[in-house]
């Protein structure tokens, strides 16, 4: 493992701090509580919005704090779950009455520190609602794990949330339209390396030269399968037959996609899968009508990616289409 | 077991905790997310401090823990083991001393803590079993002999994580690996039998 | 090795498939030829811009293609210079009269294919001038070399000729701020890995697990020197210091920087890197006004990063943040 | 020589290139950037496909090649080889058979073509040292015996690939390189050695 940075112990800190150095007009830094906020938070009459979870998973989330996205990202030290007095530090500054919602990974860490955060704002007047994404196919159904996990996916959502909360929605609203994403999309990823943790210094898990562990999670939690690598053509398939294959994906829809790279995946592969998605859906009869090809969720240095299928309706497409600007995601006007 | 007692036990089980801290990452690399140690070690080391400058009660004791495992450890263990020592502060309320009685309602509700919080009932493979197995063993009367309570506690901890190290794990983030998490120990369950073990040793000495 | 395609050899066409497929309301692709042109290609009164190089550096050059940079990105093989016939197709395909700027990386392959490229136009009656990009500080200079190489830094020349042309400028003016922007403009990078090249299938060097290349080049041409792994603090001293040691920065100076990421260096360590460049620069009294973190010009999966400084004046600082929209860069409108 | 001859000469050149692929590779990947092999493969697997369609004179054979390697092996290689035969194309204009004096200007020619576009005089440790070594072998005055001009031609270029091993390169990507270039081969070299090896073994059979 090498790794370009300082103490370990204050990664999380020292890249906060580079992050907001890059753009000082759109984030603040909470210091000492790992909170980015939008500078100009609390908006009048807007919903407030936050994410997060562990860091590591850059540009998620600190990346996607703008307008047309998050009010506030909350970081916990790499691959942890932030605490409730971080989160509740987030919330207060970004709520201006109108309420907030908070958008919460599934992942038993998150949803317990995002709870007593809601306790607490509650218990200070604060309107919080909280919606719980569970994108990844991998993994089996609740009855026999703590629920899917929420993985790259998560980013559509916050597209989808942060545009209605930009239009002046209502909290009930900004709700109603995540949730509605939620339900429908899908992703699964794939890792061709693990990754190593700052502090840990040594690979999480390991893999042959030739094996990949299909269905992996953000923080390299094991997958479902260990199989040789695949090519391209045979690795998309894969993963986007198990997506597909679950609800609620049918031959017309128009669609979105997303091939999020896990970190160490060079753009020239995942532009290679891109195309063979595309091939896929186009025999499946979808209509892609936006496409998000890069780095969104990763894993630190993790080699792999995931695919996330979206299906839209005429609200999401437009939701999806509008402007934003964040340092991760930015167009129109 | 009196405040000054109590102090000792957290103190020492901070240095437990740190001289532990890689094997604890490493058994939660094998079914988790591999951070489990360091979590639990910032946040004990936080725990160290602040109780260098205490000065209270035992309830207050307890509630600084807690407190201070919510605010610096995060993950899943943050919340469960600060829901754990926040309860156990409340049946503490008004006490300068810890009966062998009264171990039975304070782990008793720290347990409780964390099976409400974490959803459980046990058999799971999450560190509520060893909770259970150990506020069980508290359940039986078999005297007031102080060092002897503290000796049981110990081993019905350590013998639960063994026990349950051929559970499958189905609360968590070893959920995920379904039959693959059997055979290995669950990363919180063996922080906790540390926490009895710790107890046991200090209240020995 | 691990790399997620099919067979080696197509990877270059496979991946512009998809980044065509990805925004096909900005490119377009001339199939079997490599080179990815902006839909309105040629724009009516404007000089047309043309980059390229080998392939393996996504997102360059392709994702700079699109209103206010370039105007055709030419792909050749992995690391290898296009053929000038390739080249040509992306000159007469953005000339819409008022001629065209080729953007050359200071490579003999590069600069010997634009060369007959330039000639083959010429002959066609096009105007086409040239730049060549030199900004990598690790080389020797010309008299031992072939001369420096030009690394990350191009993406600035690109931006800001970019927006000239975009402007209405003539080709006499947008070389003019090309060059001017080219004098001003250095960069320095290290490997903490080797890349693998899809067809060789195996790394082009090899580094120790506690080594690290400083002054790498991007196709993995060895460096100057070869250390044990530094801190994250001391290696932005040792780049930047040597950046800045040479020509033209002084106190007081407006600057960019741009901490371009190699491939498989997770953003987290980019922006940690920021922080300790923004430190150093704020030592030397320089105010940065504009930061460009994340991957830019990659060597494939190589681990690792290169520090750009421009040193502004009125003219380029307004160049830097006229409107762009581009797949890899978009801002403004 | 004939332009049968020199078909077949370059059909077993494309062939050799194939062979030595890795290898050429494999020395780029010491002082370039790992990409010779595959470059001159892609090149004349080309070249070898047009050929088996043509039907013309000696200039046009060398005409198609030289187009072929410039459209289809880019880099600094593809330039620097396309344009020495596009210079021998022009020598061999109106010619139908290459005599051992024509040699003494073909390689002039070419050899003239790559130091120009490349801009080096020779002693910088490029393919054009070798392909001067080979033109000065062809000046010397030793009779009219194809069979012996071959095997000088190709002993010349081999030597001069040993020897400017040990040469620093001052041109090319191995430049970056400074005193690190020394004791490589040159890709570029080697290349140019095999043309003229393969030259000599096809006309010896
Ligand atoms: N739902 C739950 N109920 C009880 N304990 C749980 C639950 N989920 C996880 N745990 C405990 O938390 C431990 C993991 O803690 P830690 O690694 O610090 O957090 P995270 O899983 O968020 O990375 C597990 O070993 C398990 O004992
Ligand atoms: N200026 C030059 N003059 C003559 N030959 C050169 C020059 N630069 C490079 N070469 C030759 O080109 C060879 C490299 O070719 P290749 O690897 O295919 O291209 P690239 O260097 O662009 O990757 C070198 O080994 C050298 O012999
Ligand atoms: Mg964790
Ligand atoms: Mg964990
Ligand atoms: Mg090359
Ligand atoms: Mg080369």
């Amino acid at each position: 493992m090498k790794k370009v940075m300082n103490q370990p112990e204050n990664i999380v800190d020292e890249m906060l701090e580079g992050m907001v150095q890059a753009t000082p007009n759109r984030l603040r830094y909470l210091k000492g509580k790992g909170v980015l906020v939008r500078t100009d938070a609390p908006v009048d009459g807007k919903v407030g919005l936050v994410s997060g979870g562990g860091s590591g998973h850059e540009p998620a989330h600190g990346g996607f704090v703008g307008r047309g996205m998050l009010d506030a990202a909350v970081a916990g030290e790499v691959f942890t779950s932030p605490t409730p007095d971080r989160i509740l530090e987030a919330i207060k500054a970004v709520d201006s009455g109108k309420g907030v919602l908070c958008i919460v990974k599934n992942y038993t860490g998150d949803v317990l520190n995002f709870d007593m955060a809601a306790e607490l704002a509650a218990a200070e007047g604060i309107q919080v609602e909280q919606v719980v994404v569970n994108d990844d196919v991998a993994v089996e159904d609740s009855t026999h794990t703590t629920g899917r996990r929420g993985i790259a996916g998560t980013v559509f959502v916050h597209k989808i949330a942060g545009a209605k909360a930009d239009q002046g929605a209502s909290l009930e609203e900004v709700k109603r339209v995540a949730e509605k994403g939620i339900r429908r999309i899908r992703s699964m990823g794939v890792a061709l390396t693990p990754c190593t943790l700052p502090e840990a210094g040594k690979p999480s898990f390991t893999l042959e030269e030739d094996e990949i562990e299909i269905g992996i999670g953000i923080h390299g939690e094991p997958g479902v399968e260990r199989t040789k690598l695949l090519s391209a053509s045979a690795l998309t398939r894969t993963l986007a037959d198990r997506i597909y294959d679950d609800l609620p994906y049918r031959a017309g829809d128009r669609v979105a996609v997303m091939v999020n790279g896990m970190g160490s995946t060079p753009l020239m592969e995942l532009n290679v899968i891109h195309k063979e998605f595309i091939t896929y859906l186009n025999e499946k009869q979808n209509q892609v009508v936006d496409s998000w090809v890069g780095e969104y969720m990763t894993s630190l240095d993790m080699a792999g990616f995931s695919l996330t299928l979206f299906q839209l309706d005429e609200e999401l497409e437009s939701l999806l289409a509008h402007p934003v600007d964040t340092m991760a995601v930015r167009f129109g006007k | 077991m009196k405040v000054v007692d109590v102090k000792n036990w957290f103190c020492r089980y901070a240095e437990v905790i740190q001289e532990k801290k890689s094997f604890l990452t490493e058994l939660d690399s094998a079914i988790g997310d591999g951070d489990h140690g360091t979590n639990m070690a910032r946040g004990w080391k936080e725990v160290q401090t602040q109780l260098k400058a205490f000065k209270g009660g035992l309830s207050e004791c307890f509630l600084l823990v807690s407190r201070t495992l919510i605010s610096h450890v995060g993950g899943a263990s943050g919340p469960l083991y600060g829901t754990a020592f926040l309860r156990m502060s409340m049946v503490l309320k008004e006490k300068e001393h810890i009966s062998v009685e009264d171990w039975k309602e304070l782990l008793n509700a720290g347990c409780e803590g964390i099976g409400q919080r974490g959803g459980t009932s046990g058999g799971e493979k999450t560190m509520y079993d060893v909770w259970l197995a150990v506020t069980n063993e508290a359940q039986q009367e078999t005297g007031d002999d102080e060092r002897s309570l503290f000796s049981r506690l110990s081993e019905a901890a350590r013998k639960k994580v063994e026990e349950s190290k051929e559970l499958k794990a189905l609360k968590g983030r070893a959920s995920y690996l379904g039959d693959r998490s059997i055979g290995h120990i669950d990363p919180g369950s063996e922080s906790t039998a540390l926490l009895f073990e710790t107890l046991d040793q200090t209240m020995s000495q």
